[in-house]
């Protein structure tokens, strides 16, 4: 792992969650959300919040407790705590938010299965000091927003033919219904994958040259 | 189980110029000795032959040049008279360079004192081996294996059927039909002559309905003998594949990995049998056999070849080849080798030398549209498709599973391959790697049973000492 | 004179079927239902058939000079592709659908899985799917043919089933003269196609044998006879069977598979008309067929020839 | 009966929790490589949601609404899956060695397999009784495992074609299901 080998302060490990190891893109974590809740921008964005949130302070949480809890409980731990800051995060919302909420819908909930979280806890949280931690729960945070962002950005666009609710399309556009179902969603971030891969072979390949 | 059609899968392969009907009506003539003989060491299945002869020895015709290099093994004869001129070598067929005794005709064809079999309805089993090893018999259909460790059954097993495979399949090749027309009478006798020696009750001759003159000529000749039957098989390749004629004949199925003794079965060719009784009534050993020239070449035909006469002498004795010619083929379309050096000699083998023009070369490799017409076509019901695919991964493993060591490389799928993929030749490289693999994985077991045995030796001696 | 003799494995005769043969088959057997769709439908179906083959054509062939792949687009399966692809679209259809159809068939469900026979599921068909999903209005408008009597216009043949059987003349069916998709009227036409393809042994005739055979089965204990033929007569089913679900890279290549495949297809087909939401459901039928064709490969091995029991 | 009917049909191929509700894509991706390795997953997926549906059923039944405390609904149903896996685990040690063998690497996995968890939370959101929410827990495993198996099967297959590099892995794997889930859409509106 990258943060065993070398000692990257707050802002490494910040960037690292962001974009190195992009949760979406590079570690695969936190599909069903991902493509769940991206048919619109403002899903996006606010999944990816409530997510960061969760993240943020059950890193900071776990990372605090890494030495009182036992390793044997420590999952049935980790699940107690991620789960009461997304019951957390789910009650605010209903508090505040009835209607993002009801479009979430089980979404919010099912935080508390994002193997993002579990998988930054176990593998990150459970062994760096809390301020690292919460520089990992905000940079996985944050690119796992900006990427969940990025896909409803281009579904929304497509699918409804505005960003953010802003028509963006000409009048003429035919709005592509597919594109807010499921094949879209799976459709759309394979697409995107296949392009990442395509920039990052072209930027390996470019690396080489200097080389 | 599989209708008319006699066995699963097979093809129709199309012939072009020269082809079986071009030749089917051209009598066996017998070819000019040629001025020297290359006959390689090593033209059949097994050990390869050792020389007894040197350089500068007189040889008679017949005589023995090599003899058997092991049990699986023939030995090899003198196909002319004249003096050895050199152990020097051959290129095979199959490109493989190998030991070859030449020998420069004199042209006198003195033959060495033949001893005729005295008593040849008698023979024991044993006797009757001897006979047809000494003779230097072996598969004569292409395969080349010792017919002698053929009619030689494992304890236990017992010769029920005797299978003489008449079908020539293969498309282009029209010697056996030839020598069935012309020899019915010498070939039945021979099958006689075995069924008396090993007991056989039952013979069965395959012949695809093609051939319905050879089919009569040899039901004349074999009427008056009981527990012989003529069979006509209909027109499929591969139906001249030993399991596929098992099948078609007796509806008895080989089982993988096993032999045709396994069902009972002994299937030999037309022309080895031939060649068996040549060797019972008259003595004479294998020296010479019935070779087609055909595709593009002018005056195609069938001849009584001398072993080890080069290719360039048959081509000669036929007028040279058309122009059009691109390719030679040493046996069949389907499954002969082409080869590219004239002085390939003739082997006991050469079934035919077919010349083909540019529309055999290979064409380019499309992708597979998974048509399945390669399953259709697999006479073994392998999955062609399927294993080809594996084995370009080298996922030798999965193709295995599926069967590839059962493959018969008759190409059938390969011929049928709309995207002209190279099938047959991908399950070639395929079995080599994995009986390549198999034989290291039994080398690393023996080894480490010998290391083991050899610590635990060690730590006895070690404890005796202590002890 | 040695002369330079080409050395190659065996065999060294090959059967003259070549893929591009193949497809070119596919095509002339697709032909008289083109014709007959602009024969009912006019200009507007010359046009959608032309932009179809066009694109699908032209996007293999950007693609795979952008990639650096081989070119192949000389096989004749994009032109294949673009025909079915036009054939399932409505001829009231602007210009763009088979455009946006064409690219998502070739690009997205070919090209990226690998190209010819790599792909899984039926580019054409899953185009077709797509664009029903995206633009369910302008891909069910089903405009009444050039022939055809007011009374009925719009709606299709499947639709007036549903409702009553009498509705609908088995003679408009067979000719075509009924309202749909562009390449699905002319039972005729299509029927022609998928006999030649037969018999010039493309096609495995189990496949629409099943399919149809299961379709009427399940219409024959719903609704009787009558309803069973014109079902099997009406909407894309005749397309489908002979010429999607015959598709080489999509559907099994064992017998017993094909087998599966058609029956599989007709009993979904089936289920989907009768009592989901979309008034077609052969299409979507084949779509979860494909999606099923590498288990279906999978359990329907052979036995090798050997591996069978001793026979008496 | 016909609501049985309803949840068997509605479960595994119109409302299929992966193919049209995106829930347990990060198994449905992870797990898809092999044949194999997907069949051992559905199996072990297709217990542990049918009994925690059975389960979480009770609990809500008897303890959350009878003490107010839906609001622990989360936190009570993945403490509940989660122990479940854990006796799963051991029982499967003790009572079958082979099938634990077979199955006991999934399980882990299974805690964060959040189609266990929304089986869980819709089978209270659409008022099922304890046999119907039991059911509908089994279909809606048996939903997943045929995706998987859909997946596996066709991933195998494209493992052997000549699918370009930037496809391999989870690109081509995304795409392969979105194609599946059109499949799927078919099923729309049939119950």
């Amino acid at each position: 792992m990258a943060e065993a080998r070398r000692n990257p302060g707050f802002g490494g490990v910040f960037m690292n969650g962001l974009i190195t190891e992009n949760p979406t893109f590079t570690l695969m974590l936190g599909m069903c959300p991902t493509l769940g809740v991206t048919t619109a921008a403002m899903n996006g964005v606010s999944m990816g919040l409530a997510t960061t949130f969760v993240l943020v302070f059950s890193n900071l949480f776990i990372s605090l407790l890494r030495n009182i809890i036992p390793d044997k409980v420590r999952i049935p731990a980790y699940i107690v705590i991620i789960a009461s800051f997304v019951t957390m995060i789910d009650l605010i919302m209903q508090a505040f938010l009835p209607d993002l909420r009801a479009v979430l819908g089980t979404y919010i909930q099912l935080i508390v299965v994002n193997c993002i979280i579990f998988a930054r806890a176990e593998s990150f949280a459970a062994k760096n000091p809390p301020l690292l931690s919460l520089a990992d729960g905000l940079g996985m945070g944050l690119g796992f927003t900006v990427s969940i962002t990025l896909l409803s950005c281009i579904r929304e666009l497509f699918g409804s033919g505005s960003i953010f609710g802003f028509s963006v399309m000409p009048e003429a556009y035919q709005p592509m219904a597919i594109m807010n179902m499921v094949p879209g969603g799976f459709i759309t971030l394979g697409l995107m994958m296949v392009l990442v891969n395509f920039i990052k072979k072209a930027l390996s390949a470019r690396k080489e040259a200097r080389a | 189980m599989f209708g008319k059609q006699m066995f699963p899968g097979g093809v129709h392969p199309h012939e072009g110029v020269g082809g079986k009907a071009a030749n089917q009506g051209n009598a066996i003539r017998e070819m000019p000795a040629p001025r020297r003989v290359i006959i390689p060491l090593s033209m059949h299945i097994g050990a390869p032959a050792r020389p007894v002869v040197q350089k500068g020895d007189h040889v008679l015709m017949g005589q023995v040049i090599a003899e058997a290099g092991g049990f699986v093994s023939a030995p090899i004869h003198a196909s002319v008279s004249g003096t050895v001129l050199e152990i020097g070598e051959a290129q095979m067929p199959n490109g493989a360079i190998v030991r070859a005794i030449l020998i420069d005709n004199d042209f006198r064809d003195e033959w060495v004192e033949l001893h005729p079999c005295g008593h040849p309805e008698t023979l024991t089993p044993a006797e009757a081996q001897q006979v047809i090893r000494e003779a230097g018999i072996v598969g004569m259909g292409g395969a080349a294996f010792p017919t002698a460790v053929k009619l030689t059954p494992a304890p236990g097993k017992v010769i029920e059927k005797l299978i003489l495979n008449g079908a020539e399949c293969e498309p282009y090749l029209t010697a056996d039909h030839r020598l069935m027309l012309e020899k019915a009478v010498e070939i039945v006798d021979g099958l006689r002559l075995v069924m008396l020696a090993f007991g056989v009750k039952d013979a069965i001759i395959g012949i695809e309905d093609n051939k319905p003159d050879a089919i009569a000529a040899m039901r004349a000749a074999a009427k008056p003998v009981d527990g012989i039957r003529v069979q006509a098989l209909p027109v499929r390749y591969p139906q001249g594949g030993e399991k596929q004629l098992i099948y078609a004949l007796t509806r008895r199925v080989v089982p993988n990995g096993g032999l045709p003794l396994d069902v009972g079965c002994v299937v030999c060719n037309v022309g080895t049998m031939y060649a068996i009784d040549q060797a019972i009534r008259e003595g004479r050993p294998l020296v010479q056999r019935v070779t087609t020239i055909g595709g593009l070449v002018q005056n195609p035909g069938n001849y009584l070849v001398r072993i080890g006469t080069p290719v360039r002498h048959l081509l000669d004795a036929c007028g040279g080849l058309r122009a059009e010619a691109k390719m030679l083929v040493s046996g069949g379309p389907m499954m002969g080798q082409a080869f590219n050096n004239l002085e390939t000699p003739v082997t006991k083998g050469t079934s035919g030398i077919i010349a083909l023009g540019a529309d055999s070369l290979d064409p380019d490799e499309g992708p597979c549209i998974r048509c399945g017409r390669c399953m259709r076509a697999c006479p073994m019901k392998l999955l062609p498709v399927h294993m080809d695919h594996f084995i370009r991964e080298f996922n030798y493993n999965e193709a295995e599973r599926l069967g590839v060591m059962n493959c018969i490389e008759c190409g059938a799928c390969t011929y049928v391959c709309p995207a002209k993929r190279l099938l047959t030749q991908s399950f070639r490289m395929g079995k080599k790697v994995i009986t390549a693999r198999r034989k290291a994985a039994a080398e690393l077991a023996k080894k480490e049973k010998e290391e083991a045995e050899r610590e635990r030796a060690a730590r006895e001696a070690a404890e005796k000492k202590e002890g | 004179m040695q002369a330079k003799w080409t050395i190659a494995p065996a065999p060294h005769v090959r059967d003259n079927v070549t893929s591009r043969r193949i497809m070119i088959d596919v095509c002339l057997a697709l032909a008289p239902a083109g014709i007959m769709s602009i024969v009912y439908f006019g200009a507007a179906a010359a046009g959608l058939i032309a932009i179809s083959v066009l694109t699908c054509v032209l996007t293999e062939y950007l693609y795979q000079r952008l990639t650096g792949a081989k070119v192949t687009v000389g096989d004749w399966s994009a032109v294949v592709t673009g025909l079915l692809l036009a054939y399932n679209i409505p001829a009231s259809a602007p210009w763009w659908i088979p455009v946006v159809g064409g690219v998502f068939a070739i690009l997205i469900v070919k090209q990226l899985f690998g190209g010819i026979g790599s792909n899984f599921m039926n580019p054409a068909l899953t185009a077709r799917a797509v664009l029903f999903i995206s633009w369910g209005s302008i891909m069910g408008a089903y405009p009444a043919t050039q022939l055809m009597a007011d009374t009925v216009s719009g709606a299709t043949p499947l639709a007036l089933l549903a409702e009553d059987a009498s509705q609908v003349n088995l003679v408009d069916l067979l000719i075509g003269n009924c309202g749909g998709v562009l390449g699905e009227t002319c039972k005729i036409a299509l029927i022609l196609g998928g006999v030649y393809l037969i018999v010039r042994g493309i096609i495995d005739w189990r496949v629409p044998a099943c399919f149809i055979g299961m379709v009427f089965v399940c219409y024959l204990f719903m609704g009787g006879f009558d309803l069973a033929l014109k079902e099997i007569l009406a909407g894309g089913l005749m397309l489908g069977a002979f010429f999607m679900a015959t598709d080489y890279a999509t559907t099994p290549t064992s017998v017993l598979g094909r087998c599966i495949m058609g029956a599989g297809c007709g009993l979904l087909c089936f289920v989907i008309r009768a009592f989901a939401n979309y008034p077609e459901g052969c299409s979507f039928a084949i779509l979860f067929m494909n999606v099923a064709t590498p288990l279906i490969d999978r359990f329907t091995m052979t036995k090798h020839f050997g591996e069978v029991k001793k026979h008496g | 009966m016909s609501t049985f009917l309803a949840i068997l049909v509605g479960q595994i191929l119109v409302n299929n929790y992966v193919m049209c509700q995106f829930f347990g894509i990060c198994p449905f991706l992870g797990v898809s490589k092999k044949f194999d390795t997907a069949l051992g997953m559905g199996l072990a997926v297709t217990f542990v949601i049918t009994v925690a549906s059975f389960i979480t059923w009770l609990v809500q039944s008897f303890v959350l609404t009878p003490f107010h405390l839906e609001y622990l609904q989360t936190i009570a149903f993945i403490l509940v899956i989660a122990v479940l896996v854990q006796l799963v685990e051991m029982a499967l040690k003790k009572l079958s060695y082979s099938l634990y063998q077979a199955l006991g690497v999934y399980l882990p996995l299974i805690t964060t397999n959040c189609v266990v968890l929304a089986v869980a939370i819709n089978n209270i959101t659409d008022g099922y009784n304890l046999l119907e929410s039991t059911f509908s827990g089994f279909c809606s495993a048996l939903g997943f495992t045929l995706a998987l198996l859909l997946l596996a099967g066709i991933r195998e297959r494209m493992e052997v074609s000549n699918m370009p590099k930037w496809m391999q892995g989870f690109p081509g794997a995304l795409i392969m299901a979105g194609l599946m889930a059109v499949a799927f859409m078919g099923f729309g509106g049939l119950i």
